[in-house]
């Protein structure tokens, strides 16, 4: 059989089906809207009142269904790997010489970056963010030292050490509340109501999100690194 | 005029419209691109665009527009009248692998292209059946 | 003012990642991607979700065009398709 | 116990991989396969001892996630931490020789299988559900282009690309339950579902069943699947048809079961499993590949499953659970040989038979063979004889027929596949295996063979399995109800 069709063909029968599946899907959709309901997430709302955090997201996120967010470490560390292994064997590709206003401006930015990566992650419990955008704002710093410096490059083993810590703490913490609370990634420290809004407050929460920042923040670096190519994988 | 307009477009069912139809045609303008692009990359743009789609439908469902974003401070100080945090915390670990599955496809295509150099999905048929 | 941005920022995000979908050249249609995700941005923070915006803002089109780009560099992609 | 254990501990040694990397070169090998037989002995304890039990993960149910442990995921839990111990215990074995490239990536995945594996088997949350899929997707995806070949590269892709789009239409359906339904847990979902408008019922189940079908390797929806197969190395084929497609199998009909119950969904369920089965079974019969040919002969088993559970009662579901035993062990041993002989011979033609040298290897393919075809005293007879006696006893000739017709055409070519074990040609120097290879075989062997011939020491099990699948209101009640 001969699947090769023109490129008109494709087009017209390709957007013809699309329309219909999404005509049919919005017919229902605009015939059925969204109910008004007491949903899930009111009481959870209701329930973020007793644990000290500002921002409910990161409560709902790190503790009401911190498992999915493990899960999704889970799947970033995969990621990372994965790409480790396909793009590992290649040849150091030569760099072009980057320019004097980049090599200049990263010198002035870089930091900059950093300490708004870290302030995202360690505010995540208090205003809009936490450490996923954190530890992928650090990861761009790092990305900016890879283009703007030939020589630079990410110091493996210290990823690599922060990354086993990251991961093993927030799988640890875990196991430690299912040995002291009864549950696993239970809230086991102290935690006063009256703090809210104080840097340290939310008793495990903020804990887990700047480990999920130092996870995410090593993870995003190496691939970054990797599709770069200048890896130099074990 | 204008007043009018700005009146029309607040009023709640229409948002819901707004939010329905345009989420869907988002949608479509990914699946479209699915179905009628052979590059690898255009094939995850699409898909990306498809994910997208998605997640403003979600939020834009559970969105209320009289509500706060679930954070306090600004004057606020209880957990009342706020949106509904859940679909936030879903749709931000869905971008996360969305995004970590989307860079190990594109480490796959970029090993496939330096061993075939190919990048058309219709020429990826190294297992054509006999 | 709400509806009207809401009504706006989809059209102009439909736009782009229509125009990105059907662009012969991938470099253009990298840029308009990204377009797609600051539109994505821009509607989250009026549907009340920072949280989310933020992450849309640094992953959607951020890292995601980065991650594109390099692919681009590597696959030295012919530009007509 | 708790059951967080399954999941915990293979994160756990996934995380911690660079430390154990420091105790020598063959330390996350044996840290690997140790914490495997944990959790084999842990499954064992549990099966022991627990009827029904729920784990907490953070709060309580219903506005938390949280593990169902009862004796239909239990069973599935035994049945992958058995299996994944076996197929370590055989890799030891081959590692000596031919071990993989950077192995301790290789020892992370086949955790994160097992762990997403189990995740979605007791996990009763559909949000959840969902980052399990997309953890057992994306190791699946790196494992099937592990060895960087163009084939494995396109098997990966493809197995990628398929998976993308499936947990697009997935999430949507999630979505969807959350916004109409305003909760994500199953027991909810189950008590509330069928207050839904008609319509809205129809897209929901829907969108999930794209989102599962591509995973459940499904008629329509499994047209990339023997690419995949034969794309990636049998070694790893092994782990996805006993272990990975089991779990999604397992966690789409648990929520059939629990959200739509005798729904208007089930007769097309039921007629797309024997339509699935046929298909695959015919396209089997021109394959000259062996990875190809039970990759196929996978698809059809896997919709024998599909319209087995679609009946809806425990009779039918213990025929079903007797299957899963028997053809995710069967098809472990036909993987796990191949690999034997691809690693010797370089080929995986049916050809390639012919020169086979070892008497161990030919026995063992053909015991699993007729096993796979449902031969009298071994155990995939059991759950034939029973799939086919339910579909008689609900009146559904149709599907009796067509199962009937695909089991004789998959017997003609497993009787081409013996005709080449067993002609005289040219042999090549004998096929030797180590001490641990032989004892996986044999073990598989002796579970096969116990099955088919003692079922009565298993059946008081499954049955009790059977029936705390479709006991949906227990399940219902320990959620909702029994705790403080």
């Amino acid at each position: 059989m001969n699947f090769k069709r023109d490129i008109a063909t494709r087009t017209y029968s390709g957007f013809a089906i699309a329309a219909l599946l999404i005509l049919t899907i919005l017919n229902i959709l605009l015939q059925i809207g969204p109910p008004d309901i007491q949903r899930a997430g009111d009481q959870l709302l209701a329930m973020s009142a007793d644990d000290g955090v500002a921002n409910a997201v990161t409560s709902v996120v790190v503790y009401f269904r911190g498992f999915d967010t493990l899960g999704e470490i889970a799947v970033l560390f995969i990621a990372a790997l994965g790409i480790g292994l396909m793009l590992s064997a290649h040849n150091r590709t030569t760099h072009e010489e980057s320019n004097y206003i980049l090599k200049k401006a990263s010198r002035m930015l870089f930091p900059m970056i950093m300490l708004f990566g870290v302030y995202v992650m360690i505010y995540g419990h208090l205003s809009p963010g936490g450490g996923f955008q954190g530890g992928v704002i650090v990861a761009s710093g790092v990305l900016l030292l890879l283009i703007s410096r030939e020589e630079f490059e990410v110091p493996h083993s210290v990823i690599s050490a922060l990354e086993t810590f990251a991961g093993i703490s927030y799988v640890l913490i875990g196991l430690i509340g299912l040995l002291v609370v009864d549950k696993f990634l239970g809230n086991f420290l102290p935690n006063n109501i009256s703090q809210m809004g104080m840097l340290f407050s939310g008793g495990v929460i903020p804990l887990i999100y700047i480990v999920v920042g130092i996870k995410v923040g090593s993870e995003m670096s190496m691939i970054v690194q990797n599709l770069i190519q200048r890896s130099d994988d074990d | 005029m204008i007043e009018a307009l700005f009146n029309y477009f607040n009023q709640e069912y229409v948002i819901r419209a707004l939010v329905d139809v345009g989420s869907m045609t988002l949608f479509f303008v990914g699946f479209f691109g699915l179905l009628t692009q052979r590059h690898l990359l255009k094939i995850f743009m699409s898909i990306s665009v498809m994910e997208i789609a998605i997640f403003l439908f979600f939020i834009g469902s559970i969105f209320n527009k009289t509500y706060t974003a679930p954070i306090l401070g600004d004057g606020h100080t209880a957990f009342v009248t706020m949106n509904d945090p859940i679909p936030h915390a879903m749709i931000l670990t869905a971008i996360v692998i969305g995004m970590a599955v989307f860079a190990l496809g594109v480490s796959f295509a970029i090993e496939y292209y330096k061993l075939t150099g190919k990048t058309d999905i219709n020429d990826i048929n190294e297992m054509r059946e006999k | 003012m709400t509806g009207i941005i809401i009504l706006f920022s989809f059209l102009a995000v439909i736009l782009v990642a229509f125009m990105s979908i059907i662009q012969k050249s991938l470099p253009d249609a990298i840029i308009l991607f990204m377009g797609v995700g600051l539109g994505a941005v821009v509607l989250f923070f009026v549907f009340q979700a920072p949280d989310v915006a933020l992450t849309e803002a640094v992953i959607g089109s951020g890292i995601s065009t980065l991650i594109f780009l390099m692919a681009l560099k590597h696959l030295k992609a012919e530009h007509e398709l | 116990m708790s059951s967080i254990y399954f999941v915990a501990l293979p994160l756990l040694f996934g995380f911690a991989t660079p430390l154990l990397q420091k105790f020598g070169k063959n330390g996350v090998a044996y840290a690997s396969t140790g914490m495997q037989v944990g959790l084999f002995l842990l499954a064992l304890y549990l099966m022991a001892t627990s009827f029904w039990a729920v784990e907490i993960i953070s709060i309580n149910p219903p506005l938390g996630i949280s593990f169902v442990l009862n004796r239909a995921s239990l069973l599935f839990v035994f049945l992958f931490t058995l299996l994944m111990m076996l197929f370590s215990f055989y890799y030891l074995g081959l590692r000596k020789t031919d071990p993989f490239p950077s192995e301790n990536k290789f020892f992370i995945l086949i955790n994160m299988v097992l762990a997403s594996s189990i995740g979605l088997v007791l996990s009763s949350d559909l949000f959840n559900i969902y980052v399990f899929f997309e953890i057992a997707g994306i190791s699946a995806y790196i494992l099937s282009a592990y060895h960087k070949t163009p084939k494995a590269l396109e098997a990966g892709l493809k197995y990628l690309l398929t998976g993308m789009l499936a947990s697009v239409f997935l999430v949507f359906g999630i979505m969807l339950v959350y916004i109409h339904l305003g909760t994500l847990n199953l027991a909810v979902v189950s008590q509330t579902f069928h207050t839904l408008p008609f319509n809205m019922k129809m897209l929901i189940s829907l969108l999930l069943f794209i989102g599962f079908g591509f995973k459940v390797e499904i008629f329509p929806l499994n047209f990339w699947v023997t690419d995949v197969y034969e794309g990636s190395s049998s070694l790893i084929n092994s782990l996805f048809s006993a272990i990975v497609v089991k779990a999604y199998l397992f966690v789409f009909f648990h929520i059939i079961y629990l959200a739509m119950p005798a729904s208007d969904f089930a007769p097309f369920l039921l007629m797309t499993g024997a339509v699935s089965m046929l298909a695959a079974e015919i396209i089997a019969l021109k394959q000259t590949n062996l990875k190809r040919v039970f990759a196929y002969s996978s698809l059809g088993q896997v919709g024998l499953i599909f319209a087995v559970l679609s009946l809806e009662n425990s009779a039918a579901v213990a025929a079903g659970f007797f299957i899963v035993i028997a053809h995710s062990v069967a098809k472990m041993m036909i993987f796990l040989s191949i690999t034997s002989i691809e690693r010797e011979h370089k080929s995986v033609d049916i050809a390639t038979l012919k020169e086979l040298n070892s008497p161990f290897l030919t026995v063992m393919i053909v015991l699993s063979m007729l096993s796979l075809l449902g031969i009298p005293l071994l155990a995939g007879f059991v759950g034939k004889f029973l799939a086919l006696k339910s579909f008689a006893m609900s009146g559904e000739f149709v599907v009796l027929g067509v199962i009937i017709v695909a089991s004789l055409i998959e017997s003609i070519y497993y009787f081409k596949i013996t005709g080449n074990l067993f002609e005289k040609g040219e042999r090549r120097r004998r096929l030797s295996l180590s001490k641990s290879q032989k004892s996986v075989f044999v073990t598989l062997a002796v579970l096969l063979v116990v099955l088919g011939t003692l079922p009565w020491l298993f059946s008081g099990y499954i049955q009790d399995a059977s029936l705390s699948m479709v006991d949906t209101e227990s399940y219902v009640n320990l959620l909702m109800g029994g705790l403080k």
